[in-house]
């Protein structure tokens, strides 16, 4: 074949150059962001609580301020020689893997489905994968127990009252899998959903003419494509389960299962506690979460996911034929297991006079019902300041949040800053941390700071910026990888400023994943529990807070329902702005 | 007025009949504050760190705040995390707190190590020192009251002559999978427990515990959950939080069981911020007075304050601190045996951590 | 396989892209279809592919009715063995250029050995088998193209349809494909359809040329045919006749200019629908002015080289201004030289402005 | 303004893209890059654009120094003032047409109500101005590629880059907007580099033609200067130049071909450096075969219409095969017919395989 041969003497000669030299490697644009600053940032709000951390880990004594020295040691690390480690570590590891996977599943599906498909009632179906995020994991685990319990559970009861010889048991290693997977699927699903709503079908249309079947197609197309944000979320959501102590704490115990948090919650409860320890495992943890970040950097490097280009985004909606109504029970089952049971037993505790049923039928005895408990929740002025603080508080932390996550993000996956490389692990060390170590880090670190935040909200949200930068960054680098950098420069070269350049592209391409992001972070402060606990004071109380001495206080389990009720509530309806600005396509 | 309020003025224990505010405070006839210090204190405001529960915390300073007419402000949060943040905001001169409270003996001596508590003498303090285990460190910390340890069942699964009534009792077979517990090493109160089982029945009855099959639970609140709905039959309770619960409503009753109830600590000591704040000493001054202790006994703990005359808990009557009934684990058996017997208890019921 | 387009019609919401298309590809044929920028070329082939649901009509593919609006039958399009190269390329960024060729291979279960080796041997084809590993998103836009067109080839589908498929190359790399996706095309019968807008290109694949004009074919002959005769002004103008005038009058074998005081000599008499004239630049003859002699007397307006040939415009005297391509040479005119320009009556075209609805295939070819 | 370029390289990982290429563009010039696919071209763009931190060298645009590897000095891009239309059109998806252009002169704060009205004179120019509302991603291929183009023409940069800015453009539409464009460039005097594979394009727009192979320029020269001195056998290859046989040796004014008995005569004595001998094919004459007679006598072995021309490929009597293009007409050959082959001594180029460095610009313009 003469042609093939003279084709191929085209070929360009590709003449390897000598390694670049160190210098050549300057960060080049965007001038106006350059990485420094925000590295600096970043790294006090991150570095300073960790270094703590670190300390505690390798110091004789708990390097609390007032007695903070420099005696280093390497006893504490024989806390993994104490017996049940190992089985704890093990059983922490299968939850996470499986509740993960578990989690991953349900995210992934609910997230291509509403993003891509032309399911029944698609707007009902991305609540539906949001709606979780409503419930912290604590209250979800306690109405699970309240459901699923071998005895007294509300389904176990409603069984027997069938006459039915079933028993849920959701005292087991498979109840603390299903929870853990469905109270941490909305994470999965929102950072999915942005990756998979920025595609452009033109690459999937290629894989069905190339002979895919749709199977194929997204096997092999759409879910590589959203690589950064399966990993990503796979990371944020692994580290999360393995680390979660709420859910093994009302779960796993009664069960007999020991998990790696609630050893480390031993830990930490022993008297007097063992702060060094438990600062000891969290070392190994952040060691783990960095090799991992790095590992998924390396896998991610090496391709590209743009899916956005200048070549047009046509939104298009795969028909899902047959698999339509059968996707949408896929939903619902999810919104009956993870939102309506957990809720309703919530309600009914709320509202039963008395905990102990025997039977449905008991329901309906005078008097068996009193809705008096959510009167008392909505006058208390206790509940009222601390709904007031957390909004504000995790507003303000879902903005400054978003914003500092958007400029890591584009310093790390837009720009050659030198330091990028840098900036993701030091962003990503937060989750590594069990909150409980990284709450007493930050303590320390806002306590010895010589500017008088400690006691404020301020220092509430400069905690939350730090605990969350991991979930921040994650949400926004997928959506980042997703566009196509051509789209940016060339506003450039019409005369924008880079910055203007970001904010008119850029931004708007990313909507849906900065929507998502923002969102995320919101319900997470919200929610986030272990770390406010160590830096709140009777000023600056919040929502989280209250309703965890309430489910401590034990007897005031009425009012403790009512109030989660209501604090669902009140995320569902903070939720609706980001949920806009989120929804709806990209095209004009 | 919120509910709290209505409870502490009235249904947990009617108010003193005669509360004096012209010269100073004095409550049924006891001086709590003289004038300068009481008037300074209206100005003032309490701020409490607590460990304790937070349901009788609420009562004790809507009390408080009813009987005195002084503000006060609680910040409540379990007892390590609780002695995490005071140490370091004590190490960074930042401790906002007058009066610290905590459940753990040891976490209270190593406060008066840090100088976390100043030496502060209430009127009463001569009658408290009468007692052992009360006044610490010549007033540097004070026990507030006792907080018991017994077991409790659900009311409206177990009835009649099913009802235990003695430690025995919860051996028999019929409670097989059917108790629950608390895991030694989960805090200082449930320490003493083991402690006193062990000390009172021998080492043999933890093994036949543990052969029971209870449930073991991490905390006491998601335990006293699972018995109000009967998840459980019968469990080792706190009698404060249980009775705070039954008060509520839960269908769970306890048992004062003749052979013994288990005793541990409420211990509180004046903070350096403290002692700049009146309110602070008016709140330790009325604690230790008659009032406040038979409000506190009100609520199911046992008074520290000896020679009062018992205050029944509701249909309850719990032993007095000195009784042969009521068992402490003292600071010295925290310091020497915990690490023991939480082995023990461990080992008796299969359990690692 | 043969292709049957009956009736076809695609709307985006308001806009019908295309509009009661029939065309019918013989097995084996190569179809290349020519039309302006947005006249519903790409939108054609989505369908034929299955990538969009057609507001109307039907396609057969062999035997089998791939979409048929009325009984709402529509086969997927991963069973319609339909290979097509994207005007976008739709290169997948994060597989490797041999991952990419590879694809449709594994798709019909070649194993792992012979995919790579006949994925190989297609990127041999296009020049970019040294670049096998790189990842595709490295490319040049150039080397995207034809990993895009090698994963089609790879296929070996019974239908190909190529969108554009060598636009971003060069002239030399681009014949060279042009003649191997010929060869390949022709040894394996592959029915296939092509869209350019390289004349040479569509001279040299098509075994027919269909001319597409607001959704609808308008013409559909043989490469000589369509160029020899176009079937109406507007395609004329579209194939590259840039001299186009209305008529003013005709009379036996001749038209008058509307305008101008020029007739023209025709082959032929003029018929009915007449509407204008058209003649190809490189009929028109250009000479230095030799004062007596046939032809019109002008000024040469523009002169550019063009390699082998030279373009001029020359002013007629109170006439049109003309175009005309001559072979380069010595002699050349340059601007502002008197000149004499001929035009052949066979070269004369007297054409309707535009063709109504689609012709059937007979109309079109006399 | 005048573009420098000096020494620049490029390189992505451990692959050179640049490779110290040097040139000069004259204020109000339009270079044409002609290149192969993969040689570069798109990577120089971008390091002018300031899109690319090159990896040595200095660019100029003007007095300013935009780039300097050895001082460090970058000037971002949206200070160069260089419009760019891209290979990839990057037109904003989430824009409206009208927004894609008004962007630009919003960018240079011209007012709303004057942007929407130049931008709706620039879209008028490309004929888009009926789609100006219209989502940008729901265009056709060739509108998008519009759409960049008049956002670029819109901005009035002082240096304008346009990679192969009409590839998805029909030949009509091409040439108008062509015309258009070179119209623009020298009204405005505006200095552009413009990469295109089409040879008529290059030789229509350009004022010079850079010819780059391998990251660095080869061949720098007015159109008729490169069109008739290709600077070596690969670039003559590159422009069209089918015939190319490499030398046996030389004897006064004529090469004989290495392999083959057959000498072919030469205007003038063979340079020392001399690899090879190229004729272009339109420079070949064909006859039918009258047995005496100059030239070489061979067999028709492939005949193929081009409209307005035949290429023919001729298989000489114990010799190479020759392309030859001939003006279409009467009496056209064909396959397996006799033939007689004419080429004149003018037409034969001597050259050498490769251009060793870069050449300065006088070199080649010799
Ligand atoms: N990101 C990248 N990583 C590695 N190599 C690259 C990358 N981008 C381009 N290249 C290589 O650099 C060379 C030059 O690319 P460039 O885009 O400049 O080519 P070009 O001349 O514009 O080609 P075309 O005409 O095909 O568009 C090509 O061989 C290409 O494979
Ligand atoms: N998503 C869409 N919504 C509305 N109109 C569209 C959409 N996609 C394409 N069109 C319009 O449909 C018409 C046909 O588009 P198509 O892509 O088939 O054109 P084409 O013939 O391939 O053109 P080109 O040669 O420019 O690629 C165009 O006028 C285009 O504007
Ligand atoms: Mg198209
Ligand atoms: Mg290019």
């Amino acid at each position: 074949m003469t042609t093939m041969q003279s084709t191929r003497a085209q070929a360009p000669p590709e003449a390897p150059l000598p390694a670049p030299s160190a210098r050549r490697r300057r960060w080049r644009r965007p001038r106006g962001l350059s990485s420094l600053p925000l590295l600096l940032v970043v790294a006090f709000l991150v570095l300073v609580p960790a270094g703590f951390v670190l300390l505690a880990a390798f110091s004789v004594d708990i390097p609390r301020p007032g007695s903070i020295n420099f005696d280093l040691t390497l006893q504490h690390l024989a806390v993994f020689t104490e017996p049940g480690v190992l089985k704890a570590t093990l059983n922490s590891l299968i939850i996470g893997v499986s509740a993960t996977l578990l989690a991953l599943l349900i995210g992934g599906v609910l997230a291509f489905v509403t993003a891509r498909t032309d399911i029944p009632l698609r707007g009902f179906v991305f609540l539906i994968g949001l709606m979780p995020l409503f419930l912290p994991s604590y209250v979800g685990a306690l109405a699970w127990s309240i459901l699923g319990s071998p005895v007294a559970g509300l389904l176990n009861i409603g069984m027997r009252d069938l006459g039915l010889d079933f028993t849920v048991n959701i005292y087991s290693m498979g109840g603390v899998v299903l929870v853990m997977g469905m109270f941490y699927a909305p994470y999965a699903f929102l950072l999915m959903h942005s990756s998979m709503s920025l595609m452009n079908p033109d690459l999937e249309d290629a894989a069905g003419v190339h002979g895919g079947s749709t199977w194929q197609m997204l096997r092999n197309v759409t879910f590589p494509l959203a690589l950064p944000a399966i990993l990503g979320s796979a990371l944020l959501v692994f580290t999360h389960i393995f680390e979660n102590f709420p859910v093994s704490q009302v779960l796993a115990t009664p069960g007999q299962i020991d998990t790696l948090p609630t050893f480390i919650y031993r830990l930490m409860n022993a008297s007097p506690s063992r702060g060094n320890e438990a600062a000891v495992m969290a070392v190994v943890l952040v060691i783990v979460v960095l090799l991992v970040t790095l590992g998924q950097r390396r896998i991610l490097a090496r391709r590209s996911y743009t899916t956005v280009s200048g070549k047009g985004l046509k939104a298009r909606r795969i028909s899902l034929g047959g698999w339509r109504w059968p996707l949408f029970g896929f939903a619902l089952g999810y919104l009956l297991l993870a939102i309506i049971l957990p809720l309703a037993a919530l309600v009914l505790t709320a509202i039963r006079t008395s905990p102990y049923m025997q039977s449905f039928s008991d329901l309906s005895a005078p008097g068996a019902i009193d809705f008096g408990s959510f009167g008392q929740v909505l006058r208390s002025d206790l509940f009222l300041d601390s709904a007031g603080n957390s909004v504000v508080v995790a507003v303000a932390s879902a903005v400054l949040g978003t914003v500092v996550a958007f400029l890591v993000g584009y310093t790390v996956y837009r720009t050659r800053a030198k330091a990028r490389g840098l900036l993701e692990g030091v962003s990503m060390v937060p989750l590594a941390i069990p909150a409980i170590v990284l709450g007493m880090g930050l303590l320390w670190t806002w306590l010895v700071m010589p500017v008088p935040l400690y006691g404020t909200l301020a220092v509430l949200v400069i905690a939350f910026l730090a605990v969350q930068m991991p979930q921040g960054l994650r949400g926004i680098a997928s959506s980042i990888q997703s566009t196509e950098r051509d789209l940016e420069d060339n506003a450039v070269l019409h005369g924008a400023r880079r910055s203007r350049a970001v904010l008119s592209i850029t931004v708007p391409l990313m909507r849906v994943g900065i929507a998502s992001t923002f969102l995320m972070l919101l319900m997470l402060s919200m929610r986030e529990l272990t770390v406010p606990l160590f830096l709140y004071t009777s000023e600056t109380h919040i929502l989280s807070i209250t309703i965890f001495d309430q489910f401590e206080n034990g007897g005031a389990l009425q009012q403790a329902a009512a109030m989660s009720v209501i604090y669902c509530l009140i995320m569902f309806v903070l939720s609706y702005l980001p949920r806009r600005l989120g929804s709806g396509s990209i095209t004009p | 007025d919120s509910p709290t309020s209505e409870a502490a003025r009235n249904e947990v224990l009617p108010m003193p009949a005669k509360i004096d505010t012209s010269n100073g405070l004095v409550i049924d006839g006891e001086r709590i504050a003289d004038k300068e210090l009481y008037e300074a204190a209206k100005k003032d405001k309490v701020v409490l760190y607590s460990g304790s529960g937070k349901e009788s915390e609420d009562l004790t300073i809507a009390r408080f705040k009813a009987e005195t007419g002084i503000d006060i402000e609680l910040t409540r949060m379990p007892t390590n995390k609780l002695s995490e943040r005071v140490l370091s905001e004590h190490g960074a001169n930042q401790l906002g707190a007058g009066v610290v409270r905590v459940t753990d003996p040891l976490v209270a001596q190593q406060f008066a190590e840090r100088g976390v508590y100043v030496p502060y003498r209430p009127p009463s303090y001569d009658e408290l020192s009468k007692a052992d285990n009360v006044v610490f460190n010549d007033g540097q910390y004070l026990t507030a009251y006792y907080s018991a340890y017994t077991f409790g069942y659900n009311s409206q699964a177990v009835q009649g002559a099913d009802v235990p009534k003695t430690w025995s009792d919860l051996l028999d077979p019929k409670w097989k999978g059917k108790l629950g517990v608390v895991h030694a090493g989960a805090g200082g109160t449930v320490t003493a427990l083991a402690a006193f089982q062990i000390d009172a029945f021998g080492e043999n009855y933890l093994t036949k515990l543990g052969a029971q099959q209870p449930r073991i639970f991490d905390t006491t609140s998601v335990q006293l959950e699972a018995l109000a709905r009967g998840e459980i039959s019968v469990a080792t309770l706190g009698f404060n939080s249980t009775y705070g619960a039954q008060v509520a409503g839960a269908p769970i009753k306890l048992v004062v069981p003749e052979d013994g109830v288990s005793g541990s600590f409420n211990l509180m000591g004046l903070t350096p911020a403290g002692e700049q704040s009146p309110a602070a000493k008016v709140f330790i001054n009325w604690t230790m007075s008659k009032a406040g202790q038979k409000f506190a006994a009100a609520q199911g703990f046992v008074p520290a304050r000896p020679g009062l005359e018992p205050t029944p808990t509701g249909e309850y009557q719990l032993p007095a601190a000195d009784s042969k009934q009521f068992h402490l684990f003292t600071p010295e058996d925290a310091a020497a045996r915990s690490a023991d017997t939480i082995r023990t208890w461990n080992k008796a019921f299969h359990f690692t951590g | 396989m043969q292709v049957t387009i009956t009736n076809l019609s695609l709307a985006y919401g308001r806009f019908t892209a295309v509009n009661g298309l029939d065309l019918t590809i013989a097995d084996g044929e190569s179809i290349v279809l020519l039309g302006q920028s947005g006249c519903g070329k790409t939108s054609t082939m989505r369908c034929i592919a299955g990538l969009e649901e057609p507001t109307g009509g039907r396609i057969a593919i062999g035997d089998t009715v791939v979409f048929d609006h009325d009984t709402g039958r529509s086969v997927p399009s991963f069973r319609r063995n339909v290979g097509m190269v994207f005007q976008s390329y739709a290169v997948w960024p994060h597989k490797t250029v041999l991952e990419n060729v590879t694809f449709p291979l594994r798709m019909k279960k070649v194993k792992r050995g012979p995919a790579r080796d006949k994925a190989m041997e297609v990127l041999g084809l296009v020049g970019l088998d040294h670049l096998a590993e790189r990842g595709a998103s490295q490319l040049s836009g150039g080397q995207m193209q034809r990993v895009a067109l090698a994963r089609s080839m790879a296929m070996e589908p019974s239908v190909l349809l190529l969108d554009e498929p060598l636009s971003n190359l060069d002239a030399r790399l681009r014949e060279d494909l042009r003649v191997e996706l010929r060869h390949i095309q022709q040894e394996r019968g592959l029915t296939s359809m092509y869209v350019t807008h390289d004349q040479q290109e569509a001279l040299a694949l098509a075994d027919r040329i269909a001319i597409m004009q607001g959704g609808r074919i308008t013409q559909l002959g043989t490469p000589e045919e369509v160029y020899a005769a176009p079937a109406s002004a507007s395609i004329a103008k579209f194939m590259g006749v840039t001299n186009v005038f209305a008529i003013g009058s005709t009379s036996g074998n001749g038209v008058e200019l509307a305008g101008f005081p020029i007739a023209l000599p025709t082959a032929s008499p003029a018929p009915a629908n007449a509407d204008s004239v058209a003649v190809r630049p490189e009929d028109v003859r250009v000479r230095a002015d030799s004062t007596e002699g046939r032809g019109f007397a002008g000024t040469v307006a523009v002169s550019v080289y063009q390699g082998s040939s030279v373009r001029y415009q020359v002013a007629l005297d109170n006439g049109p201004t003309l175009d005309a391509v001559c072979p380069a040479g010595p002699g050349a005119l340059v601007r502002g030289e008197r000149a004499r320009v001929e035009i052949p009556a066979e070269a004369v075209l007297v054409l309707p402005d535009e063709v109504g609805a689609a012709p059937a295939k007979e109309e079109v070819a006399a």
